[in-house]
């Protein structure tokens, strides 16, 4: 029994040096575990496969760079999905901070598949007020925007002839972080102008999303940097993208870290039950 | 006259946006948007509260001395010097404040913040996370399946092994404690298990971990969700309607002019 | 001249080629409906009409025409499209519509709707639901809070958490070793934080009793003031007032993760036989409740934060979930206010149920064609 | 191993590492980076407030809009605000003080208005709608069975919240139940907890051996 409180009595440093050692480990050499795509997943990755040709999906970048490591690979795959597939991508955000990650995506991907901004891809920029963004989204996107997030007047980007107001536009991914978010587009874009709504949410809120799953209302979910590697996955699969893939290279880490956890809660557990029969 | 006036605002907008909601009106909608705009004009003054008190709280810390003293110089200074370089430089991405300071300041440090959360929880998953009752054992049990079958470890890992190894911890917490409960508690699962076996033509099942993670997910996960969100709803609606009707006086703060 | 011929000639070369039926006109739309959109804001009619029996075509076209103005071709729609949103109009102004069907060069128009004119809606009939189910909860919170206040005793269950705290207060005294009760890192208008401060008061007349020793580290400064107040009002009810030592309510820091890091420090250096960890929290609940489990303190948590409850729940040894929480500071505080609401509550939930069960069990009658009419109740809880 | 040559990229390092520092102990290099981090955040709300609501919304219409664009009348509207929130300074005059209940008042009333019927909408009857049992269920074994516990479930865990009768009898069994429920819907929030709090650690390191040593790709 004394190896029991031996084992509780363990300084707390220890513990983050091990676990910290074991996170970092499979960054610098991958264990290869390889990533599984989960039903939520494929039903996001089907219906904007289902999207024809020369059509524009909308995707709203509510969260900020604290958030980045789960959502930001999020919106290059979809991005890429949608490139590779020659759909045009509208972007917009309801987060003042998430403006600049819309604009460095909206930068580094199109080059990638020879996508030009105004042509394949606009991003509109942020504005305050959130249901009156969407809704006046909804009648007409010129009202809203007059000009994109670059000062470049709507009017003078021919991808926005084809585009005048949400019910142009199949299906919206919304990656949120929170409020604002998905809950947003589907209480003002899908109610009223029955758009598909896509989510992409970090791990924490995931599991308060499964009610608007449940109830039909939400297609699809992307939850954490572990649905982030999912879709990763089935763009590369589908043979859209041979780019690195950030979110996948995190997974063996993610994998070995729950894998930590457990251990620690079982160890804890049973030296606790040993030492408590016989001590305290 | 200090209270009853701040009352009647409350009770008139409190009633007067509830009435918005229904009416589709163009006036209405006209008020909807002017009082949102004011709104959101008065509730960023109200930002001018919790900075004008920390402001306060550094302020006196330094004219004090209090121990720390040369900390809220960082903090004051740290504040006034953002402020000024937002001000004057502008927020459009590609200002200063936003390539230097926020991409390179604050947000290195508040997913730091953050991330070290993940160091407590592995050493509160060590030392303070136990199965002490029965509901927090369950509460661990579908944690563990959760965390399993959302990374790629668990992913061909069958939920049939998981239980066989949650079985045999159960045995060897039952052997070292001897508590009945927990004898029965195994005796069920594992009869369980052999049964479950048997119906499978004694080959493993084919149920895999991610799969089981999804169930739990999309079944107990969502009613236990669901049930929460009434709850949530009623007590937030039974909150707000006792503010309106002035029945909730909290906020007006104490004295009693 | 010469034009059109060809092209009769290469109608007639085409149909002799795929020996198609002559292309006879299409057949005119029919059931053309035109009327005010409900529940709007006005200045919108809504068409409606179906596509009548015959030949297919290719598209529809939409004319609308207005006393004295000139008929006007508003939009063309797709043959699978038959209807349309038409926000091009003013309020209070007689307009007809024509729909013609388009096949080739033919267009044969429908017969012209009857006049129609919009304006907007006073009561938005689709959110009828929401205001039912406004007054009836409205009605059950302000009779339930009007008995309490009348006195009328209201029956509130004792929560099993109660008797952890009273069995954890003695335990603290046996011991001989203090009590630390945190009130959360809530302000004063969260309501966790004031139920939190009425169960602090019932705390504070236990340990004035038992005269032992009861620390409360505080984060918001308005919070601490509240709570210092309860616990003296606390000490003389229990007939004890000199016992009340200023120093006990204190505050510390408004840092979050600085208050975290003080109060382990008071737990180490102070050594408590019972933590209360009853408010509002936020990430910090990890450290505070792990390091009271490594003092061997007997630990008892609420709080109404989705996120924090699993950890206080394998981390302390009782733990008062959500609401658990506002029931535990109604039934010791007796406060009308609360009570009120908590029954309100509590009959809005066996509502909703009721109507969840019946609503079910009349949806699945639906399911015989006979009372397939049932069906239609869940639209009634939908939402536009 | 080619390690970064931006300034920014050592400075967020190095912050990285003062964060960090806190896990080993409480030291004056975190006491720095903390109170660096609430001073640099107050100073970017600010910042973010003047450019995003208080300029657009009341500055540039009030004072700066000719009355061309901004008729009269409207300006006199956006006066009503101003005052509201300017008295909101009032909080820091003791005498004063008790003229900030005007502008929470009209925060408070406008929120818990809007609030009420938002909350029936989503949390309430749209769930209720989802809870409902449809003839749907019956079209494959396992779709009945979820949808029955379901039902169940969320009936229970209900009851659990219920405090107006003693848990006795079918309450008893019912809360019992519904505890179950509400355990295994907390233990599913605990997993995804841990793998954020472990995604953003993760993210921490990617940028620390990425971008600052360049150990990684």
């Amino acid at each position: 029994m004394k190896l029991f409180n031996y084992l509780l009595k363990i300084d707390r440093r220890i513990i983050y040096i091990v676990v910290g050692l074991l996170v970092m480990f499979p960054l610098v050499k991958p264990l290869g575990l390889g990533v599984t795509s989960g039903p939520r997943a494929r039903t996001l990755f089907e219906a904007i496969d289902a999207v024809p040709a020369g059509k524009t999906i909308l995707i709203s970048v509510d969260f900020d760079p604290s958030s980045m490591p789960e959502l930001y690979p999020m919106l290059t795959a979809v991005m890429r999905h949608a490139f590779a597939k020659n759909l045009k991508v509208l972007l917009c955000g309801l987060w003042v901070t998430g403006a600049g990650l819309a604009d460095k995506a909206a930068t580094e991907i199109p080059p990638e598949y020879g996508k030009k901004y105004g042509e394949d891809v606009v991003f509109l920029g942020w504005k305050a007020g959130v249901d009156a963004v969407i809704l006046g989204m909804g009648e007409n996107i010129k009202n809203v925007y007059p000009v994109d997030y670059y000062g470049k007047p709507l009017d003078s980007l021919p991808m926005m002839n084809t585009v005048k107001q949400l019910r142009d536009i199949p299906i919206v991914f919304a990656i949120s972080a929170g409020t604002p978010g998905y809950q947003d587009w589907l209480l003002y874009a899908q109610s009223r102008y029955g758009m598909r709504v896509g989510a992409g949410v970090t791990a924490v809120s995931a599991a308060d999303a499964y009610p608007y799953l449940q109830s039909g209302q939400m297609t699809g979910l992307l939850a954490g940097m572990k649905g982030g590697a999912e879709y990763e996955v089935l763009v590369q699969k589908a043979g859209y993208s041979k780019a690195y893939m950030p979110a996948v290279a995190a997974m063996d880490s993610q994998s070995l870290a729950h894998v930590v956890i457990l251990l620690l809660v079982i160890v804890g557990n049973v030296a606790y039950f040993a030492t408590r029969k016989r001590g305290a | 006259m200090k209270r009853s006036i701040p009352l009647a605002i409350c009770l008139i907008m409190g009633i007067a946006m509830m009435i918005q909601f229904f009416v589709p009106h163009p006036a209405s909608v006209a008020f909807y948007d002017l009082t949102t705009k004011w709104v959101r004009i008065v509730a960023a003054f109200a930002l001018v509260l919790g900075t004008g008190s920390l402001v306060m709280y550094h302020v006196d810390k330094l004219q004090r001395r209090r121990r720390g003293w040369y900390y809220s110089i960082v903090t004051l200074t740290a504040a006034a010097a953002t402020s000024v370089i937002g001000l004057g430089w502008g927020v459009r991405p590609g200002s200063p404040l936003q390539d230097i300071i926020f991409s390179n300041l604050l947000v290195p440090l508040n997913s730091s913040m953050f991330a070290i959360l993940a160091f407590y929880m592995a050493s509160a998953a060590y030392r303070a996370f136990r199965a002490r009752t029965k509901e927090a054992a369950l509460l661990l049990v579908a944690a563990f399946v959760v965390m399993l079958g959302m990374v790629p470890i668990g992913a061909n890992v069958p939920f049939f092994w998981f239980l066989v190894v949650m079985a045999g911890a159960l045995i060897v917490a039952g052997l070292v404690t001897r508590s009945k409960a927990l004898f029965i508690g195994t005796g069920a699962l594992v009869v369980g298990l052999l049964v479950w076996l048997a119906f499978s033509g004694f080959k493993v099942p084919r149920l895999m971990l991610p799969d089981t993670a999804e169930w739990v997910l999309s079944v107990p996960n969502m009613a236990a969700k669901r049930a929460i969100l009434f709850g949530i709803a009623l007590g937030g609606i039974a909150t707000s309607l006792k503010v309106i009707l002035g029945i909730e006086r909290g906020w007006l703060g104490g004295g009693k002019q | 001249m010469i034009s059109l011929l060809i092209l009769l000639l290469a109608g007639q070369a085409a149909l002799l080629d795929t020996g198609a039926a002559p292309l006879a006109p299409p057949a005119p739309p029919v059931a053309v409906r035109a009327f005010d959109t409900p529940n709007d804001a006005g200045k919108s009619i809504t068409l409606s009409w179906n596509a009548g029996e015959g030949p297919a075509h290719e598209a529809w076209i939409i004319e609308r025409t207005a006393a004295g103005i000139e008929p006007e071709v508003i939009a063309t729609n797709k043959p699978g499209e038959t209807g349309y949103l038409d926000e091009g109009v003013k309020d209070r102004v007689g307009y007809t519509y024509r729909i013609a069907a388009v096949a080739g060069i033919d267009t044969v128009w429908s017969q012209p709707s009857a006049p129609v004119t919009c304006a907007p809606q006073l009561f938005n009939a689709d959110r009828l639901n929401i205001l039912i189910a406004m007054v009836i909860f409205f009605a059950l919170i302000i009779y339930y809070i009007e008995t309490a206040k009348k006195g009328k005793n209201l029956f509130v269950r004792r929560i099993a958490g109660l008797d952890a705290v009273e069995e954890a207060v003695g335990r603290a005294t046996e011991m001989g070793r203090p009590i630390i009760y945190v009130p959360g890192l809530g302000g004063v208008s969260d309501i966790a934080t004031i139920a939190s401060l009425n169960i602090l008061g019932e705390v504070a007349k236990k340990v004035a009793q038992y005269d032992s020793a009861l620390l409360v580290p505080n984060r918001d400064p308005i919070v601490y003031t509240v709570a210092r107040e309860m616990v003296r009002e606390s000490y003389t009810k229990a007939g004890r007032p000199d016992a009340f030592k200023q120093d006990s309510v204190f505050f510390i820091t408004s840092e979050q993760f600085a208050y975290a890091a003080a109060v382990d420090g008071l737990m180490a250096r102070e050594k408590p036989a019972t933590n209360f960890f009853l408010g509002m929290f936020w990430a910090e609940s990890l450290i505070l409740a792990e390091t009271g489990a490594q003092t061997g303190a007997i630990q008892i948590a609420g709080t109404d934060s989705v996120f924090q409850l699993p950890f206080f729940i394998t981390a302390c040894d009782y733990t008062l979930i959500g609401e658990e929480l506002y029931a535990a500071s109604a039934y010791l505080s007796r406060e009308p206010l609360l009570l009120g609401s908590l029954k309100g509550q509590d009959y809005g939930k066996i509502i909703i149920l009721a109507i969840v069960a019946v609503g079910s069990a009349l949806l699945l009658l639906s399911g015989i064609p006979a009372l397939s009419i049932l069906a239609r109740i869940a639209d009634f809880f939908s939402v536009r | 191993m080619h390690i970064s040559t931006s300034i920014l990229t050592w400075v967020a390092a190095i912050l990285t590492i003062g964060i960090f520092s806190f896990l080993w102990k409480d030291n004056p290099f975190y006491k720095f980076c903390e109170h660096l981090f609430v001073g640099v955040s107050v100073g970017y709300t600010i910042a973010i407030t003047w450019y995003n609501s208080v300029y657009p919304d009341l500055f540039d219409p009030l004072f700066m809009a000719p009355l061309s664009k901004v008729s009269l009348g409207n300006k006199l509207l956006l006066v009503i605000p101003l005052v509201l929130g300017l008295c909101y300074f009032c909080r820091f005059i003791p005498r004063l003080s008790w003229l900030i209940r005007f502008p929470m008042a009209f925060v408070l009333g406008w929120a818990s208005g809007v609030v009420i019927p938002a909350m029936l909408q989503t949390n309430v009857l749209k769930q209720m709608q989802g809870t409902f049992l449809t003839p749907g269920i019956f079209t494959r074994w396992d779709v009945l069975l979820w949808a029955v516990i379901s039902f169940v479930g969320v009936v229970c865990s209900v009851l659990y919240f219920f405090f107006s009768r003693e848990h006795k009898g079918a309450l008893k069994v019912a809360s019992e139940t519904g505890i179950v429920f509400l355990m295994v819907g907390f233990g599913a929030s605990f997993g995804y907890t841990v793998m954020a709090r472990m995604s953003l650690l993760i993210g921490r390191l990617q940028f620390m051996l990425r971008d600052w040593l360049g150990v990684i790709r």
